[in-house]
């Protein structure tokens, strides 16, 4: 779960990383009055979960209440990259001697997390890690001892901050390892951590991805999730509980156990099609789920056929077909259903799917059969609408 | 023989009282495994159809000789459940949770490694099947029989898919074991490959791969260096977009790394013949055995 | 460092461990008032370093005020085993279901925290120990891995305890846990831990013991030592920083290093003398050092001679005897010194003391010569005084 | 031969710059120690008497190859700098500093517990002297001369009295290893008992021990299995009172356990023979050898 900028400062504030003082605001009357109460000048920073901003517009420092005004305007509905700007961060403007880069990930390889930092900061610190990698220092912190004073040390002086912020820098770097234990983060970011002109070090962006599966110890972050930068499908998929991710083809794809269905996608490109969705039902679903499912799925307005590809283990293909049944009679479909169901309870799931004997429905004995099947009704379908 | 379970094992299931614990650990022993415990705090004295429930694992592992703990405990309960496991001595931990929060499985993996003589299999996994002997878990084993094949895999239904391909061709397994798809699987391919290297049985390895991390390109250099047994690989996971968690928390692409095409060309590059589809994996191993 | 029974149960509040609420008081007047506060009936509890208290009349449930007063009246100022009551505690009365006994100690053996439980509490654990072993459950816990739910729920299964109180029991004890940790306590006791008619956990004693080397970090902590509780020799020594235990006999002694002191007692004893004290000069002792240190040896009247047993590693033998010069100067010293230097610089520190021929100083060569010799000066200067 | 420290030894001395770092390390090297290098962070690039100083252990090791970390810092600063020394890959920690809060120390024992190859000495310690070879610590060389009795002992002036007492009988030592009176030592006697008994050079062990925790009774069982050198013993304490802190931190003696009483009859009833001052020590030793 990706955290606005002014979240993620927000959530280092409560772990006693400094940063600039400011305030959120969706509407342009709240902007300037959060640029008053901040004073000039101050920066007008679009919020969104993207990068590349400033490029696009989105970071504008105001010298005075008719510029804050003007910003607050420009920047709020602005499309970012495909991202509607629907709130602004008013900040107080900073005074930048220096600009560092500094950021944990959890990093899954080395099973550690991982401290990087660079005196390269400002930038697009992927390119300074290809043009200059000995600029990015990056050491991995023992999970269980955690991080230490000498690492803080370590990653300052090698990266050659200056030496009278030395201990400041690893201060701020103890405390960033804080944030990102305690708030289970997966990645923090700070680009760029500044200098001021009188030596403070300050955190002046925030990339904050938490854990999804720790929310429920942290009922505070759960609560930031920011559902207007959802895809409209994927929202839906997420109120239902379902693991859905939105491609760009007409093939509906439907299988329990993540490895399968992306098995599955891959098998239904190779013979010629193109999924217009990832949709892992999950093990051991009930009737309800599928009915959930089969709606998320056709809410894409893209999708010409659908497939269905179950091996059961915990997963019931009986349950599987009593939703399928359940979602022909509250969805009623229009675009054709190709079925592949083996495992738990297959010979009665496809005895409930026969006896149902629901319109336009294909059964298939074998993965790769029914993904043949379900690329040439689609075609056929798409030709035919 | 097989891998890691088998006649040997004698296992306590942590959640045996909750609906699925229960359903899966009688699945367990009906299919042969020798249940010989359950744990659920504050149930001591109660039994499921005659499998002793203690309060700790401590007192299963004293009262019943356990070597092996299942976890079937919700993902909020079951790090404490691994790490109560591996303290009291437990040699095989497979952990079926799914949903444990990532913190919680980077400490029980650095725990698991300060742990001499433990082994940890998942989370997030169906489990370990060695057909004919013992199934700790939930893969459904009347689609598997004995065999010379292990399979090792980051997916459970995908597992299955090849098992099944497999036994559709006449072949069997020596065991099937499933490592879980999540960040920080507690075993690696590596850790189960040296397994089946190593087991008699075994006469030729599948190895199930998806895309996200580095765990199939770190296989293939051990397969070059360490192992004379024929492997087959299958990655899933080509048409995924970068940047997008399919299912699976350690399903994800960055930038070119981690990318299914990454890793296929990593193992063919060491020797290792990669299928493109489970269909096409099978048909390579049959190649192989037949030869 | 110790702690009084309110300052660890204020030290527990602090980590969420729930105690009886109370205050301290140190006269009669400001304990009625805190009985007032708190209510009736409420505790009266002397606040002293040693057990035993209730046995010896140190702990009264007053009914109302008149009783508390009259307890207040009885109980401050009251002599424990040596120790004057300079201050009580009021605490509202609890009403005790079930007394537990939990407590986590440094085990230098193990190197590990070991914390102990047993549902035999409110009585003197050692004897549990001894009795009935198997009663005390005892779980070492990995310092960096830390307490986990299970150890709790070992802890209170394997103890027994009721089960409607495991999950309450094992917070508290994490609780402690925590705090042992956080304070960097050598131990933490709770006897009794009790359950109440209401089924609430609390933690009715403490008994805390600090680490004196950690005190720098916590300063609240530091401001707790209780030096009415010290002896005055002790108390004396440690304004000055000397490390010193009052002993029983009439030979003062110091030495440089806690191991070559231990051992000069020792050899002391043997040839028939009786030590007065252990001081440890410590490693580097500069002239004012011993200075300070002759103060203190000699402010014990029972001292008839006094022995300098000096080896110089880091401490050089020259300010030694610059030091007992100087001392000698200061204090002017009635009892006969015995001397031996060896180490570091021991050539002119032998010299010094030679030129300065000081009243009544003797020098030996080796630290057996040297015990004989202040045990004989001993004797004589006891039959002579 | 000797132990831990030789003509190998390449030492880095952390709080090199401090006054008594500066006064020690050339000491050490004064007596024929190869110090390469000092930390001091800040201080790169300035040097002590020609000792490099750098900002860290890892620069220090980087650049000098250090193999050895003498730690002379403050003890608020001396855990964490420990740390940087295992981490750093040093083989072998003398940690000088006295007075590191106990916690701290739990702390670095438990990581150096899974740092494979590495080695604590002290902390609170004199450090070691190889006579002839190499000096890492603050032990007064002069006294000592190269010989066949090794050292080991809780403290640093007692090891001074009794290794001054086999001098002045004609004996020198292989090495005289000072492992500090904390609570929590990184080494113990067993540990350098081991060390000794490998030494071809040692011949006799003398272990000075004292009340306090149980360090001498492990010894005792540990030479009866292990050692096959003659072992004398000496135990101070026999005079302190229980409860009280005798200066050692780890000097505190708990009712009848870790008494000087104690001790010495563990040793003596494993064969061990405890002198009772460091006179009888030595006579003790002087007798062996010269049978």
């Amino acid at each position: 779960m990706d955290l606005l900028e002014y979240q993620g400062k927000q959530l280092f504030a409560r772990h006693g990383i400094p940063v600039p003082s400011g305030k959120p605001a969706s509407t342009v009357a709240d902007a300037v009055a959060a640029a008053d109460e901040i004073g000039y000048p101050c920066v007008v920073k679009a919020q969104v979960l993207i990068g590349g901003r400033g490029k696009a517009g989105g970071v504008k420092l105001a010298k005075d209440r008719a510029e804050a005004e003007q910003y607050a305007t420009d920047i709020l509905g602005m499309d970012i990259k495909g991202f509607t700007v629907h709130e602004v961060w008013i900040e107080a403007a900073s005074d930048i001697a220096s600009e560092y880069y500094a950021s944990i990930v959890f990093d899954r390889a080395a099973k550690a997390p991982l401290v990087m930092f660079s005196t390269k900061g400002g930038m697009d610190i992927e390119a300074v890690a290809e043009e200059t990698p000995e600029a990015l220092v990056r050491i991995h912190v023992d999970p269980l001892l955690g991080f230490q004073d000498f690492h803080g040390r370590r990653l300052a002086f090698e990266a050659g901050v200056d030496a009278d912020v030395v201990r400041p820098v690893g201060a701020l770097l103890s405390k960033l390892y804080d944030a990102f234990v305690a708030e289970e983060a997966m990645l923090v970011e700070v680009n760029p951590l500044i200098v001021t002109g009188d030596r403070d070090v300050k955190a002046l962006d925030a990339k904050v991805t938490l854990d999804g599966n720790s929310l429920y110890r942290h009922p505070d972050n759960a609560g930031l999730r920011n559902p207007s930068q959802e895809d409209e499908q994927e929202q839906m998929a997420h109120e239902r509980g379902l693991t859905y991710v939105k491609l760009d083809g007409d093939i509906g794809i439907l299988g329990n156990g993540a490895g399968l269905v992306m098995s599955t996608l891959d098998v239904v490109a190779q013979a010629g099609g193109s999924p217009a969705n990832f949709l892992d039902a999950g093990g051991g679903s009930k009737a309800d789920a599928i009915v959930s499912a089969v709606e998320v799925i056709l809410s894409d307005t893209k999708v010409r056929a659908v497939l269905f590809n179950i091996f059961g283990g915990i997963t019931r293909c009986d349950e599987v077909a009593k939703g399928l049944i359940e979602a022909f009679d509250v969805v009623k479909p229009t675009v054709p259903f190709v079925v592949r169901l083996d495992g738990t309870n297959d010979v009665a799931g496809r005895q409930l799917l026969a006896d149902a004997s629901l319109p336009n429905v294909h059964t298939e004995a074998t993965m790769l059969g029914a993904a043949q099947k379900v690329v040439e009704l689609a075609a056929a379908h798409g030709a035919a609408a | 023989m097989s891998v890691l379970v088998g006649k040997d094992t004698r296992l306590v299931v942590t959640g045996l009282t909750g609906r699925e614990g229960t359903f899966h650990a009688l699945n367990n022993r009906n299919y042969g495994t020798d249940v010989v415990a359950g744990v659920t705090p504050g149930k001591r004295g109660q039994d499921v159809e005659g499998i002793p429930v203690f309060d700790t694992v401590h007192a299963a592992v004293a009262e019943t000789g356990a070597n092996t703990a299942m976890i079937f405990v919700p993902p909020r309960f079951a790090a404490d459940s691994i790490l109560e496991a591996l303290d009291a001595g437990i040699e095989l931990v497979v952990a079926i949770t799914e949903g444990i929060p990532a913190h919680d499985e980077l400490r029980v993996y650095t725990q698991l490694k300060r742990t001499p003589g433990a082994r940890l299999v998942g989370p997030n996994c169906p489990g370990i099947l060695s057909p004919g002997k013992a199934n700790v878990g939930i893969i459904p084993a009347s689609f598997f029989k004995e065999g010379n094949v292990g399979v090792v895999s980051r997916s459970g239904t995908l597992t299955y898919q090849i098992g099944n391909e497999l036994a559709q061709r006449g072949f069997g397994n020596s065991s099937i074991v499933g490592i879980g798809g999540d960040p920080v699987p507690g075993s690696s391919f590596i850790d189960i490959i040296e397994l089946f290297e190593q087991d008699p049985q075994t006469e030729l390895i599948v190895m199930s791969g998806e895309i996200g991390g580095s765990a199939e390109e770190e296989a293939a250099e051990y397969i070059a260096a360490n192992v004379t047994k024929p492997v087959v690989g299958y990655i899933a996971g080509f048409t995924a977009p970068p940047g997008k968690t399919m299912g699976h928390a350690g399903a994800i692409v960055s930038g070119t790394a981690g990318t299914a095409k990454a890793k296929a060309e990593a193992l063919e590059a060491k020797g290792v013949r990669v299928g493109r589809t489970p269909t096409e994996t099978a048909e390579i191993a049959m190649e192989i055995l037949s030869a």
